[in-house]
């Protein structure tokens, strides 16, 4: 079962998180933006349950880390999602660089 | 868990009244509102105890019974403050749900022993806020506020979480007893520590953290602004304050001097910014930046006297702030405006306001006989007790700056000539309240040594 | 006597005044509270003397309060000689600013309650013992200043406001860093309080660390060059009566602070920094007189004179000796009055020509003989005439200094003393063109001369500055016993 | 001894003129002002008489030696345990004799100044001055102290400045009182600081514990303070050379001397009182005073000696050349100082050897009295004509004999005439001269010439010469001004005979004057002669003066120009200290310490310019920011920062 | 090299590709399928940890919910033919910088950390998170499970408020 090297996991949970940054800073679409955050948290994720499998298998602290994580990201996805819908029909505009009306 | 039941229990009857109800009276939800946070806040001072429940999940002493009452206190000025606003606004109820919610968050947050539940504590105090700053529905600026909130916002806590993930890989514990034990000086841990730090950072807008605040702060109603500025960042900052001295007191060495970091850029950074605003909601927002490398410096103490002196200054600062807030509050919502350049000549027209934003601003730049002065003074004394005499003047230096900028708006108030300068403005009742307890509390909880006294027996 | 009532009183005035109605109620008001205040400063002044031939410790009248407890923060009063001169020298010096802003119209309860309330500042700063309380009455006075300035004054008063306000900001922020230092380095005792810390003494280290930054600190309220700038600015723009209140008194609470916080607690520092203070003295003194010659405006003029005269201060302190620190206290009274004089007097003058410039005044002396008269009068006292303060303090200053042998401190000396040529030149240039000389300008021929409050305000002030010029053995009884304690800290050094 | 405890009076009625005019004057006493500041100098005169009396005659002498008597003495200000400023009243026969000829000559001005001030419009406030001035000097001859000379010396300034002042709206007067303050100031800077090194090494600012301490060769002080030196100077030179700057700044000694000529701007009797006879002797007053410290420091006294020899010479030769006639007598005033400075210089103590000090002071009291007259009498003559220049006068001897009658005995006493005061004064004076140094006395003998000459120019100028027409509508003045021309006229003649060196003297023993007449012979023959070229010259208008002054060339447009000193003092001032000093003084405070402070402001207020960008509003730069500070944090502290 | 590693590694690959591909790709509905592709990639990656019921949370979560959200609220406010602009390229070449920086700096920390992995059976059931999520004392997480359903509430709240379509009359 642990014929997988823990590192290897870290690795791609790492890389995703990378990935997803990457994505936050480019995208200028604000829901793909929000899409790299759900990469970000799901690499999260993913470094949580490998901690807890291979580590400290003898609680369950990083699965349910991982679960709440899940729910609270769904809760935030919906606001945010609500913010830009509303952004979206009142401004017609969803692309972050026309929101810097505030600046300096 | 007394006040948090309680707070739930308003939340509920709150919700009740929403769903049950189909149109009350604004004014009658207002004074009921105030009246249960009043209860709220009174009911904080009785049935004090201490210890643990849910396991470690949560922990609750005096001190923390204090923090949460200090909070209680800001929201309910705060609610008394925005009734003008509010009561125009068609979602009354939900804001007043979602402000007790993030409230409860807060609460959660303070009491937790451990990262988890200060995770969802924190996310709870953050979520709903996105949602409050875009409560001015018809502006766009209220909805980029929200905006850069939530992208930020949910970008600091992936990191946090990021952090987190990576302390309980090393440690493979997520309660605060656990990882106090754990607490070392290796690198991985130390990034995990910082970016739990960046995670807190990001809450009390810390220099280099801070880029969304004064966006944010510009963009949302002054009541989510005045609600972000005190409540948000003081239980924040009591968090920081307990979890730093109690948690990390190993790595004391790492954590010193990343706040002096922090602290001397959130100073320099945010006073230069704070020079050259003319919108005062901005304004106060980069003056709160500055504000917060002072409390830094005074959390560097660690030792009793820095913990009470940054809760006696979050307590200060609230009385300030809010007194700031509330007078622009007012202004904003009966006259549409907040720059400096219409203040010009408000002297003239609204004598009693101008004073008590005058008087605001005083203890925001700590000008004594103001309370302003004590918080800052026993901040930074509590900062020097550890030698670095370099932090200390940099930091005294930085309030000549903030001197600056505060006066300015005191000039443009008192001394600058303006043809139509704001009219008078009506200050309704609970408006009045507020402002009378902010005045209030910036000249007592100064002069009055028994505050601070109080606060120093409950520290541990 | 319970020092407190010198707070409370004020206090309790400034807060009457926020509750009165109409110009004529509230000056009244104003003027009771400031004749009370002299009243009772007088009353100081005689029942210490009673006291002080009973007893001999080195503050009288203590009263000692804890405040903070945690943080070890009294709230200690007591007075020795000085301080009592001090408090003495503000209760004249506010009454004559009362006396002189009477006709005060635009915001009068405003400009009044500020000016009661910057005296309990001051008087709060000369009895304090613990130094946070003194720094906490440092601060309250700089606020005041700044509205003063910024709304009565005249002229950039928004820029001198602004300049005056964050200079003397960034003197109470050195400050605060040297009592820091102070707090948590004084071997064995955490403490503001100043008697304790007088008696735990500082390493060398410390002092050397730490009082530079009380002394610069301190020195930008008097004026230290090159910290001085704020003074022409802000005493230029100020309204007469705030800037009696500046030179008169703030500036004062600077030079007591040198003498009183850093020279007094930090005495090695304070040998091992003076020949540096000395220079910078010795500069500003002459310096501070050439660039009074060049002015033109009546304020500046007085104001650089100040600088030039403040130096003096301390120089007294930097020159250690006992002498010498009484010609500094000295030299602060009587500065005190002087230029609170000057003022009043330049108040007067702009008042009813509304120039302050010396080109276009002229022949005043003809059509207001006795604003005219005070004017030569203050000015003879500014160029030390004997018989007048200004004499006493700057011989005593000057005797003191060159007590200090070897040739640096004589040379030092001779720089302060030739001075009083420039000054010479500066103020007869002053009287010459603005009070003799024939008439510039006809329309101030029809200009009136003083009316009873400016009369009054002018005798009370000219009161204490013969007297301190006939018989300044009074004060130098007075304050004698004060700076002999200093001395036993400073003199054990040598 | 306490039979002198009402000296103060002497002092304190002219101050409680000054008080009661200063004060109420204007109001209340505008028309009898004079008489009461008369009144009050007149009983101050008499009781100074008296003290004369009585000190001189009664109870001054023990054994053979006049004594130094304190009459009152208290302290008044205490510097440290031995320096102290004591106000004390000493009698000694300088400021007994000083007390006497001050009070009288005062009270003639005092007298004269009731017809020639007459109907002024601030005659109140003039006698308010002259009350202070009298005070003034009267507290500055009976000095116990050197700090309380000090302190008098600059009242008498003072003083001096506002009488000068008089007429305020007068530029020119402003100007001139002006000057002569500064200038005097600038001297008593020397004065101070002088004061400051005797204090110093001699422990004590009390006259007679400083000449003890520093006088006596064995004493510690003495050792100190002649081991000590700076330059290569020793500090009693310093010393005595600074205190003498400030008396030769207040005497109007080459080269400070020049605000005398322009001090004549005040009214005339102004110029009698301090001009001739009072505040300009206070210089060598000063130095009497500290004679027996001079002496033990031949540096000192040789400097006394150049100085009052250049400035006697110096002074003539412009006398010679001035046409305003109070110029004239400023000019001669400054060179008959000059007299009594370097009579002292050639003086030392004790027995034969102190002549010069004697005769000094002999020359100090006859000159009072004839100088007031010639200044008083050129005032008559001044009210007379309304002017002061000489070539609007002329034939005055017709309109106003006793006024030409007094001025011809004090042009002859000034002279050197035989028989008048001026000539026994003089003729000690170039004895000693002789006695001591042979240059000293040819240039003496040279100045004794031209003073005979520049005084009948002056005389003849004014009362002889062509005729003028007088608007004679008031004739000679009052009885007033009449009076102190006669009793003065007696005095310049009599005065002469007074045995002086009987009562005056270094050491107190009463000193022989010898009469010499063939020593007299050269300097009366001198003085003749210039009393003949004067006549030759300016009895009748022609053209002889113009010829000479032609002839002259050079030398006589330098002289009429006053050797442009006054020029050179204003290119020091004006382009010098003010171009030089205080304007750029004035401009780097403005500019460079003052945009130091702006230039702080400046800076901060760019900086924050320069960072806006970083709050750029838009959201993933902020991120951006965020990561790179976690970033930045995250290598500080886990590589280099780690414990 | 055992079936279950390769498996992983594709998985991994997988999960990495969709996940760049999400976020470099111009079209947003093709972005919103990658990233939907990536997290099944995780939620295989689960299943392969035996954490069954996480896994499972993935998939009802984020692909049946959150995805399915962002995907409407693609449909709602976007033309899904349209390629996005592209971000400035100053902005693009740091983010680029910053990222690789920072997973080379992350990476080579936990690296070096060498975490040790011990050998212990995991138990993850349902039953035994379900027993966990509800216990009160020591190691329960019931607590934060009540205030994760408030949040959920005030999300809910705060999603009405900004998204309710206010109707024409009421404004």
């Amino acid at each position: 079962m642990n014929e997988i090297p823990l590192s290897h996991i870290l690795f791609v949970s790492t890389g995703l998180f990378f990935i997803g940054m990457y994505g936050l800073f480019t995208r200028r679409n604000m829901i793909t933006m929000l899409m790299a955050i759900e990469l970000m948290l799901n690499s999260v994720n993913i470094n949580f349950v490998a901690f807890n499998k291979y580590l400290y298998p003898e609680k369950l602290d990083g699965i349910f880390f991982t679960i709440f994580i899940i729910t609270i990201a769904a809760a935030e996805a919906a606001v945010a999602i609500a913010i830009v819908i509303h952004l979206y029909r009142n401004h017609k505009s969803i692309d972050v660089e026309d929101a810097a009306e505030m600046k300096w | 868990m007394q006040q948090e039941l309680l707070l739930t229990v308003i939340i509920f009857i709150l919700l009740f009244l929403k769903l049950g109800a189909d149109n009350i009276d604004s004014k009658k939800l207002m004074t009921l509102v105030n009246v249960l946070l009043a209860i709220n806040l009174a009911a904080g001072f009785f049935f004090n105890q201490s210890g643990s429940l849910f396991g470690d999940m949560f922990y609750t002493d005096h001190l923390l019974r204090l923090e949460k009452s200090i909070l209680n206190l800001g929201v309910l000025i705060i609610s008394l403050q925005s009734v003008n606003w509010l009561s125009k606004h068609q979602h009354a109820v939900e804001f007043y749900l979602l402000m007790l919610s993030t409230l409860l968050g807060m609460y959660f947050m303070i009491s937790s022993h451990n990262i988890l539940m200060f995770y969802v504590g924190l996310e709870l105090a953050s979520i709903p806020l996105a949602a409050m700053a875009n409560f001015d529905l018809d502006k766009k600026r209220s909805s980029e506020a929200a905006m850069k909130y939530i992208m930020s916002s949910a970008f600091a806590s992936g990191l946090l979480l990021f952090g987190i993930s990576i302390m309980y890989g090393v440690t493979g514990t997520l309660s605060y007893e656990g990882l106090r034990e754990v607490a070392s000086d290796s690198p991985l841990f130390l990034f995990s520590f910082i970016l739990l730090i960046a995670g807190f950072g990001f809450k009390i807008s810390a220099v280099p953290f801070h880029l969304w605040t004064a966006d944010v702060y510009e963009g949302s109603p002054i009541a989510v602004t005045s609600y972000m500025s005190v409540i948000s960042k003081g239980s924040m900052i009591f968090v920081m304050a307990s979890v730093l001295f109690h948690v990390f007191d190993k790595i004391f060495f790492t954590w010193y001097n990343l706040l002096a970091v922090l602290a001397v850029l959130s100073m320099i950074i945010g006073n230069l910014f704070a020079l050259r605003q003319q919108n005062l909601k901005r304004f106060l927002a980069f003056s709160s930046i500055s504000q917060v490398g002072f409390i830094l410096i005074g959390m560097t103490s660690a030792n009793p006297q820095g913990a009470t002196s940054v809760i006696y200054f979050v307590l200060i600062y609230i009385f300030s702030n809010l007194a700031a807030f509330g007078v622009l509050s007012l202004v904003s919502t009966e006259k549409g405006k907040e720059t400096i350049d219409e203040f010009k000549g408000f002297y003239k027209t609204n004598p009693a306001l101008t004073w008590i934003l005058a008087i605001a601003l005083f203890s925001l730049a700590g000008i004594p006989p103001t309370a302003g002065f004590f918080g800052k003074f026993f901040l930074i004394l509590a900062g020097a007790s550890k030698n670095n005499y370099v932090l200390i003047t940099i930091a005294a230096l930085n309030m000549v700056i903030s001197m600056y900028y505060y006066l300015r708006i005191i000039k443009a108030m008192f001394m600058d000539a303006n043809d139509n300068p704001i009219e008078k403005v009506e200050i309704s009742l609970s408006p009045k309240i507020a402002f009378v307890t902010c005045v209030a509390g910036i000249v007592i909880t100064g002069l009055v040594s028994g505050v601070y006294d109080y606060i120093f027996s409950l520290v541990r | 006597m319970n020092l407190s009532i010198l707070l409370i009183l004020p206090l309790a005035f400034s807060l009457i005044l926020l509750f009165v109605k109409g110009q004529k109620q509230v000056r009244s008001v104003a003027l009771t509270a400031a004749v009370a205040q002299l009243g009772l400063s007088i009353v100081l002044l005689f029942k210490f003397l009673a006291e002080r031939a009973k007893c001999n410790s080195a503050f009288l009248f203590e009263s000692n309060y804890t405040w903070f407890k945690q943080l070890h923060i009294n709230y200690h009063v007591g007075v020795d000689g000085i301080s009592v001169s001090m408090i003495l020298l503000t209760a004249f010096v506010v009454l004559a600013g009362i006396l002189v802003s009477w006709n005060q119209e635009k915001l009068y309860k405003e400009f009044f309650f500020l000016l009661v309330f910057l005296s309990m500042g001051a008087y709060g700063f000369f009895i304090s013992l613990d130094v946070f309380t003194m720094f906490f009455f440092l601060e309250v006075a700089v606020i005041p200043k700044f509205l003063l300035i910024g709304i009565w004054g005249s002229g950039k008063k928004e820029y001198s406001a602004m300049k005056l306000a964050l200079m003397l900001m960034a003197g109470s922020a050195l400050v605060f860093v040297g009592l820091t230092g102070l707090y948590y380095n004084a071997k064995g005792a955490v403490s503001f309080d100043l008697v304790q810390l007088s008696l735990h003494p500082f390493a060398p280290a410390v002092q050397k660390m730490f009082f530079p930054f009380a002394f610069i600190g301190f020195g930008i309220f008097t004026a230290l060059f090159p910290f001085h700038t704020w003074v022409p600015d802000g005493h230029s723009s100020a309204p007469t009566a705030a800037s009696m209140f500046l030179a008169g008194i703030s500036m004062k609470l600077g030079g007591y602070g040198c003498l009183r916080v850093a020279a007094y607690l930090m005495p090695d520092a304070a040998h091992y920094y003076s020949t540096i203070i000395i220079v910078l003295a010795s500069i500003a003194i002459l310096y501070g007189a050439f660039a009074t010659m060049m002015q033109t405006d009546l304020k500046y003029i007085n104001a650089y004179s100040s600088v030039s005269h403040t130096a003096f201060v301390i120089l007294g302190i930097a020159m250690m000796t006992k002498t010498s620190i009484n010609g500094a206290v000295m030299q602060m009274i009587s500065h005190g009055l002087m230029t609170a004089l000057f003022f009043a007097v330049i108040g007067m003058i702009y008042e009813r020509t509304h120039t302050r410039q010396v080109a276009q005044l002229g022949g005043l002396l003809k059509v207001m003989p006795f604003i005219s008269s005070v004017f030569v009068i203050v000015g003879l006292c500014s160029l030390g005439l004997p018989g007048m303060s200004g004499f006493v303090a700057e011989m005593t200053v000057f005797m003191g200094s060159w007590e200090r042998a070897g040739t640096f401190y004589h040379v030092a000396t001779i720089i302060a003393a030739a001075s009083i040529v420039v000054t010479a030149v500066y103020i007869l240039r002053a009287v010459g063109s603005a009070i003799m000389g024939p008439m510039n300008n006809n329309d101030h021929l029809q200009l009136t001369d003083a009316a009873w409050n400016e009369k009054t305000a002018a005798v009370l002030l000219l009161v204490g500055i013969l007297v301190m010029g006939l018989a300044p053995f009074w004060l130098n009884d007075l304050i004698n016993p004060g700076t002999e304690v200093i001395m036993q800290k400073i003199g054990m050094i040598k | 001894m306490n039979s002198y405890s009402y000296t103060p009076l002497i002092t304190l009625l002219p101050l409680a003129g000054f008080v009661i005019l200063g004060i109420f004057g204007r109001k209340y006493f505008n028309k009898t002002g004079g008489l009461i500041g008369t009144g009050l100098l007149l009983i101050s005169a008499i009781l100074s008489l008296y003290t004369a009396y009585q000190y001189f005659f009664v109870n001054g002498k023990v054994g053979d030696t006049y004594q130094t008597i304190t009459a009152v003495k208290f302290t008044w200000l205490t510097f440290s345990q031995h320096v102290s400023i004591d106000m004390g009243i000493i009698l000694d026969p300088i400021s007994v004799m000083m007390l006497v000829v001050v009070t009288f000559v005062s009270l003639m001005v005092h007298i004269f100044s009731l017809g020639y001030m007459h109907g002024e419009e601030r005659f109140a406030t003039y006698y308010a001055f002259l009350g202070l001035f009298t005070f003034s000097m009267l507290g500055l001859v009976v000095s116990s102290n050197l700090f309380q000379i000090y302190m008098f010396w600059e009242l008498v300034g003072v003083s001096s400045y506002l009488l000068i002042g008089y007429y305020f709206d007068r530029p020119s007067a402003v100007a001139a009182s002006k000057k002569a303050f500064i200038v005097t100031r600038f001297a008593d800077l020397g004065f101070l600081i002088g004061i400051l090194v005797l204090a110093f090494y001699g422990e004590s600012l009390d006259f007679a514990t400083i000449i003890k301490n520093l006088s006596t060769a064995q004493s510690t002080q003495f050792v100190a303070i002649t081991s000590a030196s700076f330059l290569g100077i020793s500090a009693i030179t310093w010393g005595l050379t600074l205190v003498f700057m400030g008396g030769a700044g207040k005497s109007a000694m080459f080269p400070l001397h020049i605000w005398l000529p322009d001090a004549m701007e005040g009214p005339t009797p102004v110029s009698a009182l301090i001009h001739a006879a009072t505040m300009v002797v206070a210089g060598v007053y000063l130095v009497a005073r500290l004679f027996p410290l001079f002496t033990i420091n031949e540096s000192a006294l040789e400097i006394v000696r150049i100085v009052g020899v250049t400035s006697a010479v110096f002074a003539a030769v412009i006398a010679c050349t001035q046409t305003d006639i109070k110029r004239v007598l400023a000019y001669s005033t400054m060179s008959q100082i000059g007299y009594m400075m370097f009579a002292l210089g050639v003086s030392s103590t004790g027995g034969e050897n102190g002549l010069g000090y004697t005769a000094s002071m002999f020359h100090l009291f006859t000159h009072a009295f004839f100088k007031s007259l010639l200044f008083l009498g050129a005032g008559a003559v001044i009210h007379m004509v309304h002017s002061n220049d000489m070539k609007d006068m002329g034939g005055l001897r017709k309109h106003m004999p006793i006024t030409h009658i007094s001025f011809l005995v004090a042009c002859l006493a000034i002279a050197g005439v035989p028989f008048f005061s001026g000539f026994f004064s003089k003729e000690e004076i170039l004895l000693a001269a002789y006695h001591s140094s042979k240059t000293v006395y040819v240039l003496a003998l040279l100045t004794s010439g031209l003073t005979a000459f520049y005084m009948f120019r002056l005389y003849f100028n004014i009362f002889w010469n062509k005729d003028t027409e007088v608007h004679g509508h008031h004739g000679e003045g009052t009885f007033a001004m009449k009076l102190p021309l006669i009793l003065l006229a007696v005095l310049a003649f009599g005065a002469g005979y007074i045995p002086f060196g009987q009562f005056v003297s270094t050491d107190g023993k009463a000193l022989e004057s010898e009469f010499h007449l063939a020593f007299s012979v050269a300097p009366v023959a001198l003085g003749l002669l210039g009393i003949a070229i004067a006549a030759w010259m300016y009895m009748k208008p022609n053209e002889k003066p113009q010829r000479v002054a032609n002839a002259m060339g050079g030398l006589y447009k330098a002289a009429y120009r006053k050797f442009y000193i006054d020029e050179i003092y204003l290119f020091i001032t004006k382009k010098i200290i003010f171009n030089l000093i205080g304007r750029p003084a004035a401009w780097i405070d403005r500019n460079i310490i003052d945009g130091l402070m702006n230039g702080i402001a400046a800076v901060t207020a760019k900086t924050s310019a320069l960072i806006k960008g970083m709050q750029s509003g838009k959201v993933q730069n902020y991120a951006l920011y965020f990561f790179g500070g976690v970033a930045a944090l995250l290598i500080m502290f886990i590589y280099f920062w780690r414990p | 090299m055992s079936v279950s590693q390769i498996i992983f590694y594709i998985v991994a690959a997988f999960i990495l590709g969709m996940g760049i591909l999400s976020v470099t790709t111009r079209k947003i509905f093709r972005s919103a399928i990658w990233l939907l592709f990536s997290l099944i990639g995780i939620a295989g990656l689960y299943f392969m940890l035996d954490v069954e019921f996480i896994a499972a949370v993935q998939i009802v979560v984020y692909v049946g919910g959150i995805v399915v959200l962002i995907i409407f609220s693609i449909f709602l406010t976007q033309q899904s033919g349209k390629e996005m602009p592209k971000a400035p390229m100053t902005r693009s070449i740091f983010a680029a910088l910053a990222v690789v920086f920072g997973f080379a700096l992350t990476y080579l920390l936990i690296y070096q950390y060498g975490f040790v992995t011990i050998d212990q059976p995991f138990d993850s059931t349902v039953a035994r998170i379900g027993h966990s999520m509800l216990k009160t004392d020591q190691g329960g997480f019931s607590l934060p499970f009540e205030v994760v359903s408030i949040l959920l509430l005030a999300a809910m709240i705060g999603c009405i408020v900004i998204a309710l379509k206010v109707k024409p009359e009421e404004k």
